[in-house]
């Protein structure tokens, strides 16, 4: 590492940056299936995640239907509702979020958005995504295995994930530490193209610092990724040999039933600091992309720079930094060393420091800005509203003595689903219209988007916040029915049975979505190049949607950073990150100069 | 304060002022030398002792290195960069065997036929 | 600009003139060279963490020590000899001299080879003696570690599958010149991985 | 204008539920009083927070809404106000996690005259073992579990000879008496809870954990099973009963010690087969050889 170059002026400037070997399709099948451009990979592996997140999100409403109306459908059994969960959560978390934040989001936006051509290592992207696919289908075959998927949980501790009282603890378990190891290859391979693509392939003028939040995330994401999913790759393989060969790494002396089992002397808490230590920077790596594009949408829907952008950078940097040590949280009432509560108690809460400076930047953003509520910007608040309420019941469960009854309640249930259900959720709809445009070339429709966003956000809201009151009166999570008990009143079965209505209004609510995405696509009004006046990179392309090679003859040089909006004494209230500053006059108020009188704002 | 060195110019942060800056670090030094202090002082005892006088040896060692020996901000850029992650790794490892200390001590304690 | 300076950059300030824009890398290396070290820092953190397993592990108390096979002295010795080979290899690259290249790619992937099988008739040696993977875990981790190890090698068999076949296609020495030193340098990696779980193994 | 006043909504239904659902926790029956006060404090904190963040968007979005002719203001950084904002931030953390770490000491550190009692888990029942006479439980393994011996107890440890068994879902505890409750699993991961008493811990196979308690209020309470073990998971039920010393006495005296339950396991096993269990291999093959 110690070639770090000193890429300054007073260094011999090299020519341009090098270019990528462009590869070239030839036929159909090369330019669409087996692609490697970024653009379609990033297509491909949007569908794919969504395809099977919708999957998840219909088995969060058998859960949801089982929940509210315990003794109504006789087809969830208690086996079933376990691996309803298990596949829900990992589902969700897994092929979903991280597919669609880095393989979704990352192949479309970083080539983009640092002005390089595609990624750097093209042939290895593809590969990404077909490993990913694959991963995908051996989960998919999971579901039709004899015994089924399995239900341990997606933390899929052992001993029960492979032990016979657990449904799906056959092949079930097998295909799904086999489909997580090859999702963890498939990612590995993504992972490095764009952290070298960020690295190494940026246009001139594209500094680091000038780099857009939403690069910053998922670049940083991605290493979290590269060095987190090491530990689940391990953990799944250890618990595999265990499963199959009968080894006893996690797996202690067992009455299986009556019946002494073959294992001996290993330990479960093994397996669970591995889960975790993986665990926890994983709901950052979904976090941060998230923040990212946040931070994005509010600066453009708000015409103003985003606030604190260094700060904003170094939090990314420093949260992921923490995420590695954070990890035993999840792990105050597994049974370890009690005395680590004091430490990861402290380290978690310390965390809250840096992602609280990100909220309040966020908000200072929108502060004497010029707000255009448009649907990417409501999404965004949404964002802000739904993420400062989560990772609030995220600060109850880190300080070690209040997670204690807390724990395994739906209280737990409901911060995951604030914090990472919804917010990044929402993230993600905004984005998806934000970009919409750029990628379709055309404009979705704005009612239905204005629905969509007001029955999912505030649906989304009215179906969690409830959940956290449940687990403070003491309802467990993952309980198929909780039946009689002697402190839950009557009236926490209809509080659960309307939470489950409303699940279910915003999950038919998506069609919605689906519906405008589609016919839009087709049949939507032609979108102007730049419909949001934005700063960023991939607005700049000369064609809409952008070509392959992205930016035609020569790349974009750039002369400033993502965010001048609204810079005083400029024509425009934005001025694209390509455009020198000779083109601008009058605008050095905005650069930090003294600012002729004439241009003050009026205010 | 550290808006004031944001303010003196991302250019040559050290460069512009060396004066300023050693002052400032010459005050860090004695703040942190008076802290080891009071750790004796204050009779703190066991881990939370050594770990306190540790880590503000550390943190003085630190600035001795990155400023007054010259390697200045840059080095220690860098050097943040290779050795935190390790040291993350680290965390993970004193504490698993911390961890595994205290499940064979249970064992012993509970358990009839070491296994 | 430095690193340091990068990453506090006010990247509001001023604009530069054309001439004075930075250049969009970080580094001044290849982007492969950037993604062989992005492959072994993910792969140092592997097998850290099995490491840190094997060692918690260790200290329960039905752990078993054994005598490891005596032929992994002998595998040990073909994989140091794989690694000079590479770097034969790479010293001809840099020359440009084909044939030292490939006299010394054949020789660092043949004992490459070499040790794979070697490592096999180890674990069929342990297997002949009654000692399987659900013994004890002390072999199972023994059969893990070597077979994680074997899996890493059999990933830069391919790459020197890939190369091999450039340079009897007749590709100039300078196109592969780069691959073949970031083989070489991925082999010292696996050689030090070894060193590191071959003591681990052998005297724990 | 309608945005804005939908998230003021949002808010203030939020202050609303919080205050006036009737869903709560029940009323506490042990001496953690400390864990609800350091709730109430966290609520407390971040409830300002939360309320004034979401306010604060709201008078944005109306304020700073886009009319005609509006532009924002430029202002890259103000590192004042962000320095500011992260000390108050600090101060909100410590303020939680100080009492939060004086309690989680206390937690972790079970008092002098706390009596012991295991609970035993297994797919999907709890039993229950107290120390007896003198007080120390004997030592236990599950390898030596068998048809008559359930608990696993060591025969050869004089300390278990008198301990009392309680095979049963149903646990006494006596008033006012700390008790340091010893948790184990003999096949998959549990966890004993009784949310009146605010403590749980999971109980680990291959490990014994543990936390105490002092019972403060007579009466029946419910035991959940709160980690997931298996498709019982749920059904996985018991019942803990608070009683005043004399009632508590005579409870325990209705079962029987370890010793008594041998002898009237071997009394019987005269009649009955005798239940097989797999033997560890120790004979065979490989396991012999590395022994
Ligand atoms: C995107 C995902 C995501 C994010 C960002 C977070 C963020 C946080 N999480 Fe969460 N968490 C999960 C996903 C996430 N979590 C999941 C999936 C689980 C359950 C896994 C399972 O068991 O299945 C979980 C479980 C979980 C637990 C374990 C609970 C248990 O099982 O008993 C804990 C405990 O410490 C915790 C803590 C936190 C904390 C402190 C944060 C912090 O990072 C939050 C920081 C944010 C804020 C604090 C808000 C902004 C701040 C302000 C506006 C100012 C605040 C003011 C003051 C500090 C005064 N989380
Ligand atoms: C990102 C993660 C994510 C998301 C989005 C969701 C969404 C939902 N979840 Fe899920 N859930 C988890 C992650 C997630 N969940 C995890 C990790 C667990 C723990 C599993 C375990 O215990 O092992 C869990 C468990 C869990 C439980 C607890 C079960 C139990 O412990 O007994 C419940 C119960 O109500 C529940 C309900 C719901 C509901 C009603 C929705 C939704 O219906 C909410 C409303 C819907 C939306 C906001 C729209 C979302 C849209 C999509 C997902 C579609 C695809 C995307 C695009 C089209 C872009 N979930
Ligand atoms: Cu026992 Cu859940
Ligand atoms: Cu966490």
């Amino acid at each position: 590492m110690a070639y770090f170059i000193p890429t300054a002026a007073e260094d011999v400037a090299p020519a341009e940056v090098a270019e990528v070997d462009l590869y070239h399709p030839h036929s159909f099948v090369t330019k669409y299936v087996f692609s490697q451009d970024a653009k379609v990979i990033a297509i491909q592996y949007s569908f794919t995640a969504i395809a099977i997140g919708l999957v998840a999100l219909v088995l969060s409403w058998l859960m949801r239907l089982q929940l509210g109306f315990p003794d109504t459908f006789a087809f969830i059994s208690a086996e079933a509702y376990y691996q309803f969960i298990t596949m829900h959560g990992m589902i969700m978390v897994i092929y979903l979020l991280t597919a669609l934040f880095l393989g979704g989001f990352g192949n479309y936006l970083i080539p983009l958005m640092v002005g390089a051509r595609d990624m750097v290592f093209p042939y290895v992207n593809m590969l990404s995504y077909w490993i990913y696919l694959l991963a995908v289908l051996v989960l998919l075959a999971s579901m039709f295995v004899p015994g089924g998927p399995t239900g341990a949980g997606w933390t899929l501790y052992p001993p029960q994930a492979i032990l016979s009282g657990t449904p799906g603890s056959g092949a079930g378990i097998i295909l799904m530490l086999v489909s997580l190891a090859l999702f963890i290859v498939g990612f590995t391979m993504g992972g490095l193209n764009y952290v070298v693509t960020v690295l190494q392939a940026r246009t001139r003028g594209m500094s680091l610092m000038r780099m857009p939040l939403t690069v910053w995330g998922i670049f940083v994401a991605t290493i979290l990724a590269l060095l987190a999913f090491p530990a689940l790759f391990v953990g799944a393989v250890m618990m595999s040999l265990d499963k199959i060969l009968g080894t006893s790494f996690f797996m202690p002396a067992i009455v299986e039933f009556g019946e002494l089992s073959d294992y001996d002397g290993g330990s479960p808490l093994l397996f669970q600091h591995l889960f975790w230590f993986f665990g926890h920077p994983e709901v950052y790596i979904v976090a941060l992309p998230g923040f990212g594009i946040v931070s994005d949408l509010l600066a453009t829907h708000a015409r103003r720079n985003i606030f604190g952008y260094r700060m904003m950078v170094w939090a990314i940097v420093i949260i992921g930094g923490l995420s590695f040590i954070v990890w035993a949280h999840h792990m105050y009432v597994s049974g370890m060393n009690p005395y680590f509560g004091f430490f990861f108690a402290t380290t978690t809460l310390i965390i809250a420091v840096p992602t609280a400076l990100k909220v309040y930047n966020w908000i200072l953003t929108l502060w004497k800005g010029n707000i255009h509520l448009t649907i990417p910007m409501l999404f965004a608040i949404g964002f802000i509203v739904t993420f400062v309420n989560g990772g609030i019941t995220g600060l109850f469960l880190g300080n070690a003595v209040v997670d204690v009854p807390l724990s395994d309640t739906m209280f737990v249930v409901a911060h995951f689903h604030m914090v990472m259900g919804v917010a990044p959720i929402l993230v993600i709809f905004g984005a998806i219209y934000h970009w919409f445009p750029k990628i379709t070339g055309r404009m979705f429709n704005q009612t239905l988007g204005q629905i969509h966003f007001w029955v999912t956000f505030l649906g989304a809201y009215a179906i969690f916040l409830p959940l956290h009151y449940l687990g403070l009166l003491g309802v467990p999570r993952r309980y198929y029915e909780m039946s009689d008990t002697l402190f839950i009143p009557e009236s926490a079965v209809t509080l659960n049975a309307f939470v489950s209505v409303v699940a279910l209004t915003v999950g038919v609510a998506q069609v919605i979505f689906l519906f405008n995405m589609i016919w839009s696509a087709y049949k939507g009004k032609k979108a102007d190049p730049n419909p949001w006046r934005a700063t960023t990179l991939e607005w700049q392309t000369p064609e809409n949607p952008p070509a392959h090679g992205n930016f035609g003859p020569e790349l974009p040089v750039v002369y400033r950073w993502a965010y001048d909006y609204s810079v005083p004494g400029a024509k425009e209230d934005f001025i694209p990150q390509n455009v020198p500053q000779e083109e601008v006059p009058n605008t050095e108020g905005g650069l930090g100069l003294p600012m002729p009188a004439a241009h003050q704002p009026a205010e | 304060m550290a808006h004031a060195e944001a303010q003196a110019g991302s250019h040559d942060i050290g460069q512009q002022h060396p004066l300023g800056i050693y002052f400032k670090i010459w005050a860090w030094l004695f703040v942190l030398s008076a802290a080891s202090y009071a750790v004796d002082y204050f009779q703190l005892e066991g881990a939370l002792r050594w770990s306190l006088i540790l880590i503000f040896m550390m943190l003085k060692a630190g600035l001795i290195v990155a400023v007054f020996m010259h390697m200045m901000w840059e080095r220690l850029a860098l050097l943040y960069a290779i050795v935190v992650p390790p040291l993350l790794v680290l965390v993970f490892v004193v504490i698993m065997a911390l961890e595994s200390d205290y499940t064979f001590e249970t064992r012993e304690i509970f358990f009839a036929i070491g296994p | 600009m430095s690193f340091f300076r990068q990453l506090t950059e006010k990247s509001w300030l001023p604009g530069r003139s054309k001439g004075e824009l930075p250049e969009g890398s970080v580094y001044y290396l290849p982007a492969q060279t950037i993604a062989v070290r992005l492959i072994m820092m993910v792969a140092t953190v592997v097998f850290s963490l099995f490491v840190v397993a094997y060692g918690d592990r260790m200290a329960l108390s039905d752990w078993h020590r054994f005598s490891e096979p005596s032929i992994l002295w002998a595998n040990t010795v073909v994989l140091i000899l794989s690694s000079v080979a590479w770097h034969w290899a790479t010293i001809n690259a840099r020359q440009g001299r084909l044939d030292g290249v490939k006299t010394g790619l054949l020789a660092g992937g043949g004992l490459a080879l070499v040790f794979l099988i070697g490592q096999f008739m180890a674990w069929r040696q342990l297997a002949d003696a009654g000692f399987y993977a659900d013994t004890n875990p002390a072999y199972a981790f023994f059969y893990l570690l070597t077979a994680v190890h074997a899996l890493h090698l059999l990933g830069g068999l391919v790459a020197w599958g890939r190369t091999v076949l450039r340079v009897w296609r007749g590709v100039a020495v300078a196109k592969v010149r780069l691959t073949v030193e970031l083989c070489a340098v991925y082999w010292h990696f696996l050689l030090v991985v070894w060193l590191v779980l071959f003591a681990l193994l052998w005297f724990t | 204008m309608i945005a804005a006043i939908l998230v003021l909504l949002v808010v203030v239904g939020t202050v609303v539920f919080h205050f006036w659902s009737p869903w709560w926790w029940t009323e506490i029956a042990s001496n953690w009083g400390y864990v609800d006060d350091t709730i109430i404090v966290t609520f407390w904190i971040t409830g300002v927070v939360f309320i004034a963040v979401l306010l604060f968007v709201v008078y944005c979005m109306v304020r700073y809404r886009h009319r005609e002719g509006q532009k924002a203001e430029y202002e890259p950084e103000n590192a004042k106000l962000e320095w500011w904002l992260t000390g108050l931030t600090t101060l909100g953390v410590a303020g939680m996690l100080t009492p939060g770490l004086f309690v989680w000491g206390q937690f972790v550190t079970v008092p002098d005259d706390a009596v012991e009692v295991e609970v035993l888990a297994q797919q999907w029942t709890w039993a229950y073992r107290l120390p007896g006479e003198d007080g120390i439980l004997g030592t236990s393994d599950t390898k030596i579990i068998t048809f008559e011996n359930p608990f696993g107890v060591n025969p050869d440890d004089p300390h278990g000879q008198d301990d009392v068994l309680v095979e049963s879902d149903e646990l006494h505890l006596e008033l006012d008496q700390p008790v340091k409750v010893l948790l184990r699993s003999i096949d998959v991961l549990h966890n004993f809870y009784v949310p009146q008493f605010r403590a749980k811990m999971d109980m680990v196979p291959g490990a014994i954990t543990y936390y105490w308690l002092t019972p403060t209020r007579t009466g029946t309470f419910d035991i959940l099973c709160f980690e997931l073990c298996g498709v019982g998971h749920h059904a996985m039920r018991g019942l803990v009963v608070v009683d005043e010393t004399g009632a508590y006495e005579s409870w325990v005296d209705e079962h029987p010690t370890f010793a008594e339950a041998m002898e009237e396991a071997r009394n019987e096993m005269s009649t009955e087969p005798k239940l097989v269990l797999k033997q560890d291999d120790a004979a065979t093959g490989a396991r012999a050889v590395t022994q």
